[in-house]
């Protein structure tokens, strides 16, 4: 089994966050895992990225050109990788800011308004969260469980008393995807 | 009704139209600016030859309408050494951070003042090293914190600050040098003034010639930009004081 | 001890810290910064010597200085820094003291950029500082392997009194994954017979590079060869993955090889009997190794994030007997695994390349991919 | 009475640092909270009268987004 | 005009003055302090400029300063100095200014002496800076053959914008022979559209060797590999001797060239059908010229004042085809052609080196002589 | 009869018994026989740590009876601050003539200072690169004829000479920085305490220490001996003045 | 009267270059033109009485080649 | 043809020139023709040599191990060379300062008392050209004219006025180098 997961968004959106949590989930169920950041020029202002790979066996490449799963939290981020996704691949899109539909038929593009669901919830930086939770509907390998349990090791711990809103922020995008007919 | 005359100021000519890269309110630009103004006053575009550092100003060549190089970490006195030899008649002037000039670049700066290299350097010290994320610079303040000395600067083991232009003015081949600040509209005026005399200067044949600037780093300081002028106003002008550390004199003569 | 999250940068620095490291000596430059910072939180912690040195040329000569005494001792670079750092490691190999520099490398020439590259590796490897002198180069290709083959790498260069480079690009420096670091290492001052420590005790001893008397510096660039001879024989390391059955082969180090094994995976799902080889020490190069797979496998295919710098050691070892292709990308660009098996394919159907140098066909062929 | 003024805030160049706003000393700048440049900024502005056209904000702004005039006939002095 | 009595590094400066040098900077060290100390009198008399800098680092880049305005300009050292011009080298280079430098080259490794060595092979040809970046590199063996080569540096520098690095070791510095100065050239400032000599009545100018975006460094790489290859095909530059009827060839380039040919006529004296090849362009190397001498002679003989550099690029060339065997002296020895006319009879009587890799063989061989 | 009591002066204990290379009345061995001096007078011998540099004092390691390491060119500064980081408990001091300190060697020297490393500089100003046959120094005085200065020295070209001392003085971490002659027996005598006071500095951890001395070079300044002395005293001593540029708080405390 | 001293001049060490010839103070050294030391230096010597063991000589010899003594009992102080 | 002279000495005693000399009278008739000093260490003090080849083709090794020509000025250069000179060579020798004879059978030694010839000239600087006129008896390629010629054209301006008396030394060089028994 390999899965690979590509975050992208805005700097300030919790893009390399996000998919540190997903790691840090999937090795704590034992699975081999890579997270990649694209570092550079892009850094200051700019889009922010990152690749998580989760395996059972080595893992080569830490990058893929093609994923199967991903999360755009912006517009940009959607144009770009509504191109690259796999065929057959899961695309999370923040509604909240896409002025736009989906425009591939081969792949599942699930729109959750994530600014939105983090603002209802109290914190509109729980955003990534959200975006993560949805992800979780298609990426069986790891749990919603898993990832609290990843958050609740590695929040920083000036944030831990965010641990309940962060759940929350899993459990309600999780669920938006699952009502969106795929 | 905007008209010519009614024109207060404008964008300097010597500006390309590139907005610059910098962060908000960092004041690299307001050096970039002065030093724009300065060319165009004083006619010197077409004549001019920047060499650009690595650092944040790495890209400064995007920014000005002349002829640009750009030199390796430190260098930027040898690269304009050796432009400014085969063409005499030419501006060369170096633009450099505080890593750049007083840290990698210290034997380069240091010889070019000696000689007297016919060139004029604009040095900005932000006390620290922005381009690569806020490490400790030799003008970082004592314990100042910063990613390479997280618990703040320790004297003992990381060494004192260095005063660049009380340092460089000890040597014979400087015509001027002074250090000015960009931290209030007065002090801008002031730095203004002090670019033009250093131009003025290399144009008149005096000898090396340096202004430098007390300058923000928003970004790596942690602060917002209004805050950061204050620190440089509290915090580096106690430290770096202003003024003018060599003005030799055929540059006093210098009316401007 | 369990498996944690690591950023290589971070990792190789705790790594070194392990291993017993006494003094890092360094300058800030992207993309290896983060070494630098995360010594000068935790060497103080420790009591342990942490400078930033005012240049890269500072800095070698400062670990040049510690190295003098036989303490453990590194520095770390990326390529501007290292090219700064040449006169140094010459005269640290001509003194025969150890040595442990870090080279996580980035596009270049000149200032370049800060994406990953491997095209220092002829600096590293073969030229460099001026002089004849061997040097072992170590280039790992991920985490885990990054942090052992630090320890290894302080290991090796006292043992053997030479420098030890450790190269990788900067995506390994950036990459996290878990991985298992190694007890602390107490500190324990061996005392060498011939470090200048002071000498309490004992008769004095000089260290230099000066030979003035040309016999002498014979002497020892011969000293140096048979030393040399001895790491050939002992310390030559790399990984095979499906070559037992492999009708051709892959070549590649660092990251270059792991995405290369991708590739190989893929290939070998389709039926493609490749397998793949990754140097893990490319300095001492496994030439033997390769040599006797030339026996064996049919082609090979060496990929690298450069113009094609170890495909020249490669072929050193295939002597012409079987087809050496190439494929790299450079100037920063890190391949995909589909590029590699595109190549693959090629090899596997036997569309040799046309000119005498492979790479000039490679260039051929790139010409479409590069333009866009 | 003062002079009157007026002045241009480029939103190509403007990144709201608001160091213009700080400098001001009639007081008659704000950030535009109801724009956003294209890079996404909220550009400075006048929000009320008292412009003197003095091109204060213009000297301290670090990208030289600032054009300013000023309602009388003969020019007046360039900034710094 | 007619032949006077040149010492090699004098003459080395004025056929560079011929040539219209007009800049020079340098930093004294010995076996090419000559080099600064002609021009620091002969650039002055003539208006030209001459600047002793700090240090090697400042004049490689006060070179590059002056490189980028179009006007011929070159700096000079020997070994150590020249090392610490490798991040300049690689800046220049990635710039695509043209640039000439002189290695004058000394015993080593480190400070190793001032005697006669060709030991930076290796760093001038394959490593040295960081990054991929092709330089070309010319290695006089005496006087003329000195003044002729400094001129065309100047003239390939120019031509493929490009590093023209020329390599000579100190016997060729401070040899005296008879040599032809070409006419001095009038200095005529060549209006490159390149140049960044201040933008009067013309567009803007940016020099510089950052491409910040992976793709536009990637771009340039393959820019300049393209130029490698004209320069591959339109330049390499060797001597043949006794080549026809050769049954083996010795290779050797400057110094360790002309000592062979010494042995050669020694060998042919004996009926020995021995051959001489003398690369003059090291880099581009004769690669072609050696695969086609492989069809007609049975072994070749390399030499070299170091461990075994060159070495490699012939076998590169051979592919393992016929043996290649190794004698070299090292540490600023100079051989004697009686050495290298035993090597000859070693060869011709078929005794092969026994190891895979033939400097081990060499260096068994030496045993005996370095240790007196 | 000559009986211990006798005995006015002897060859230093810290010498060894090699004969110097050093040219005939060549002050370098004035400046090594103090150092040898003070250190046996201080009891420092097995402690010391020696950096040579690259210069004809390359072999100043073959001289000293203590631990030595032999520097490239100029970053003796830089391998005496490794040596000093890692034995803090050892009295480490590097020998460098004018070419290595002052021209290529101004990074580390300048460096070594502001860090305020616990280290002692001895400076051999000789006004010319001495091993390499007599090229122009950065201490060249103006001028003054040289291989690389045929026509003698020409500040407007070849640049000013730098008085190492007194730039050095501005730096904060420097605790003892003077300038002394080797020309008659007053001024070596001097020059001894001067460099008993720097290692005293040393020893108690009271930061950076530099003695500068001018030194001669009768082989490539074409003089006897003698004379030599004499141009020191009557050039060199003008343009170098000779004094305490920088005696800290604590040092000036230090009786010897 | 003043105190009475004398010099040994060790051959292994003097370079014969009269440095100490002109400091001395008695003027009672000279070049022993008679000798060449193995170096082929003719080396410094006292050529009359007169040296009062002031070490004057040692204090300038750059090679440290000069012993001194003097013929009182009390050890007298170092030259520096 | 080929002919390589050693010259050698110590640094004082004019060894550079002598070879220098050699080389541009062969050079002035037209010969091909190399000189080159040992340098480093030994230059300062110590003893200084060069090496002179004269051929009429193409010059390989600047340098041999056992030249057929050699002048030793000082006993150092005399042991030196007459151990390694080319049987049946010629070596001249310093008389002047070598307290010894030859060791030798199978080359000839010719001793030449330089120093006090050159004394009776009137200039013990001359010593050189003695020995380079005595070398001559046994290089036939060059001629005392030849050097002479050489000596005219290359001696420094401010020591042309020596030039009769270094006709002389080389003359009475060659004399009594001929007297010798070879
Ligand atoms: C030889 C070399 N060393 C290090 C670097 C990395 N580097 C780039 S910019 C910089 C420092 C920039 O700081 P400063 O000069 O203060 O300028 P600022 O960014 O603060 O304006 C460093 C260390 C480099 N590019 N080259
Ligand atoms: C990198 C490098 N550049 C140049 C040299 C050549 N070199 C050796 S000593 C020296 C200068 C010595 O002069 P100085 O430091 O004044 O000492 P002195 O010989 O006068 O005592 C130079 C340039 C070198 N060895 N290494
Ligand atoms: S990092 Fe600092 S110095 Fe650099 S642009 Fe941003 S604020 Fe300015
Ligand atoms: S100072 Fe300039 S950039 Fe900053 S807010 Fe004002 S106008 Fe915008
Ligand atoms: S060359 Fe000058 S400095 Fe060097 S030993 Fe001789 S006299 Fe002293
Ligand atoms: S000073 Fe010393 S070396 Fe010089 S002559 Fe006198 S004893 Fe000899």
């Amino acid at each position: 089994m390999q899965k690979e997961i590509l975050i992208a968004g805005f700097g300030g959106q919790g893009v390399l966050f996000a998919g540190q949590v997903l790691a840090y989930a999937a090795m704590d169920t034992g699975k081999i895992v890579t997270w990649i950041p694209s570092y550079g020029p892009e850094m200051r202002g700019g889009t922010a990225n990152c690749t998580v790979v989760i395996a059972d066996e080595e893992i080569g490449s830490p990058l893929v050109k093609n994923p199967p799963l991903a999360i755009a939290l912006n517009l940009p981020s959607f144009d770009k990788y509504e191109e690259l996704l796999a065929p057959g691949g899961t695309l999370i899109v923040n509604q909240s800011m896409v002025d736009r539909g989906a425009k591939r038929g081969d792949i599942h593009t699930i729109f959750v308004p994530c600014n939105e669901i983090a603002e209802e919830i109290g914190d509109k930086r729980l955003m990534n969260m959200v975006a993560v939770g949805a992800l979780l509907t298609a990426l069986t390998e790891v749990t919603v469980k898993d990832v609290e349990k990843a958050l609740e090791g590695h929040l920083p711990a000036r944030h831990k008393h965010l641990l309940p809103k962060n759940y929350e922020a899993l459990k309600r995008g999780f669920e938006h995807a699952q009502k969106v007919p795929a | 009704m905007a008209t010519p005359e009614n024109l207060v100021y404008d964008r300097p000519e010597a500006f390309t139209d590139t907005p610059t890269h910098y962060c908000p309110g960092c004041t690299h630009g307001v050096a970039h600016r002065l030093i724009a103004e300065v060319l165009e006053e004083m006619d010197l575009i077409p004549k001019t030859i920047g060499v650009a550092p690595v650092g944040c100003s790495v890209f400064a060549y995007n920014y000005f309408d002349t002829d640009f190089v750009e030199a390796p970490h430190g260098r930027a006195p040898a690269m304009a050494t050796g432009i400014k030899r085969v063409m005499p008649d030419r501006i060369v002037f170096t633009y450099q951070g505080d890593g750049d000039l007083a840290s990698i670049g210290m034997g380069e700066i240091v010889h070019a003042a000696a000689r007297g290299e016919n060139i004029t350097v604009v040095f900005i010290n932000n006390a620290n090293y922005g381009m690569t994320g806020g490490q400790m610079a030799p003008t970082t303040l004592p314990g100042m914190k910063t990613t390479s000395s997280p618990n703040g600067r320790d004297v003992e083991t990381q060494g004192y600050p260095i005063r660049m232009a009380e340092m460089l003015s000890t040597l014979d081949g400087v015509g001027y040098c002074v250090r000015r600040s960009l931290h209030d509209p007065k002090n801008i005026r002031l730095a203004k003034k002090a670019i033009r005399m250093a131009f003025e200067t290399q144009v008149r044949g005096l000898g090396f010639s340096m202004v430098e600037l007390l300058s923000t780093c928003p970004t790596n300081w942690g602060m917002k930009p209004v805050e950061a002028l204050k620190f440089v106003e509290e915090k580096m002008v106690p430290f770096f004081p202003l003024g003018d550390y060599k003005v030799a004199a055929g540059v006093a003569q210098v009316k401007v | 001890m369990p498996k944690e999250m690591w950023k290589g940068n971070e990792a190789i620095a705790e790594a070194a810290v392990r291993a017993g490291l006494e003094a890092y000596f360094g300058y800030p430059i992207t993309p290896q910064t983060e070494i630098l910072e995360y010594l000068s939180k935790r060497m103080p912690e420790l009591g342990r010597a942490f400078v930033q040195a005012e240049s890269e040329l500072g800095a070698i000569n400062m670990v040049y200085g510690a190295a003098c005494t036989g303490v453990r001792v590194m520095s770390s670079s990326s390529s501007p820094g290292v090219s700064l750092m040449m006169e140094g490691l010459s005269y640290i190999a001509g003194t025969e003291v150890p040595a442990v520099l870090v080279n996580v490398m980035r596009g270049g020439p000149g200032l370049g950029n800060i994406a990953p590259a491997q095209s220092d590796y002829n600096q590293a490897v073969h030229g460099g500082g001026h002089g004849d002198y061997p040097r072992i180069v170590l280039a790992p290709s991920s985490v885990q392997e990054a942090i052992d083959l630090m320890v290894l790498s302080f290991d090796l260069a006292e043992k053997y009194r030479m420098i030890c480079m450790v190269i990788l690009d900067g995506s390994v420096g950036q990459i996290m994954e878990p991985a298992e670091m190694p007890e602390m290492r107490p500190i324990v001052r061996k005392d060498f017979d011939w470090a200048t420590n002071g000498a309490v005790g004992r008769e004095r001893r000089i260290l230099s590079s000066i030979y003035i008397d040309p016999p002498a510096e014979e002497v020892a660039n011969f000293r140096l060869a048979r030393r040399w001879q001895e790491v050939q024989a002992n310390e030559v390391r790399y990984k095979g993955y499906f070559l037992d059955d492999a009708e051709f082969a892959v070549v590649g180090f660092g990251t270059a090889g792991r995405v290369a094994l991708s590739a190989v995976r893929a290939a070998r799902a389709e039926g493609i009997k490749v397998g793949l080889l990754r140097p893990v020490t490319v300095s001492p190069f496994p030439y033997q190794v390769i040599d006797q797979l030339t026996g064996r496998v049919s082609a090979f295919l060496v990929t690298e994030m450069n113009m094609g710098q170890m495909f020249d050691d490669v072929r050193l070892a295939v002597k012409g007997r079987v087809p050496v292709e190439f494929y790299g990308r450079v100037g920063g660009i890190v391949p995909f695994p589909d590029e590699i098996l595109a190549e693959i394919h090629r090899v596997a159907a036997g569309r040799w390349s046309v000119d005498a140098d492979p790479r000039d066909s490679w260039q051929t062929r790139m010409a479409s991919v590069i333009s866009r | 009475m003062p002079a009157k003024g007026w002045i241009e805030v480029s939103d190509t160049y403007c990144k709201g640092c608001e160091l213009c706003i700080s400098a001001c000393p009639q007081e008659v700048m704000e950030l535009d909270m109801s724009r956003l440049t294209p890079k996404g900024y909220h550009p400075a502005h006048t929000f009320k009268d008292g412009c003197t056209g003095c091109a204060i904000c213009a000297l301290v702004c670090p990208d030289a987004a600032i054009t300013v005039y000023r309602e009388i006939t003969k020019a007046a002095p360039v900034a710094a």
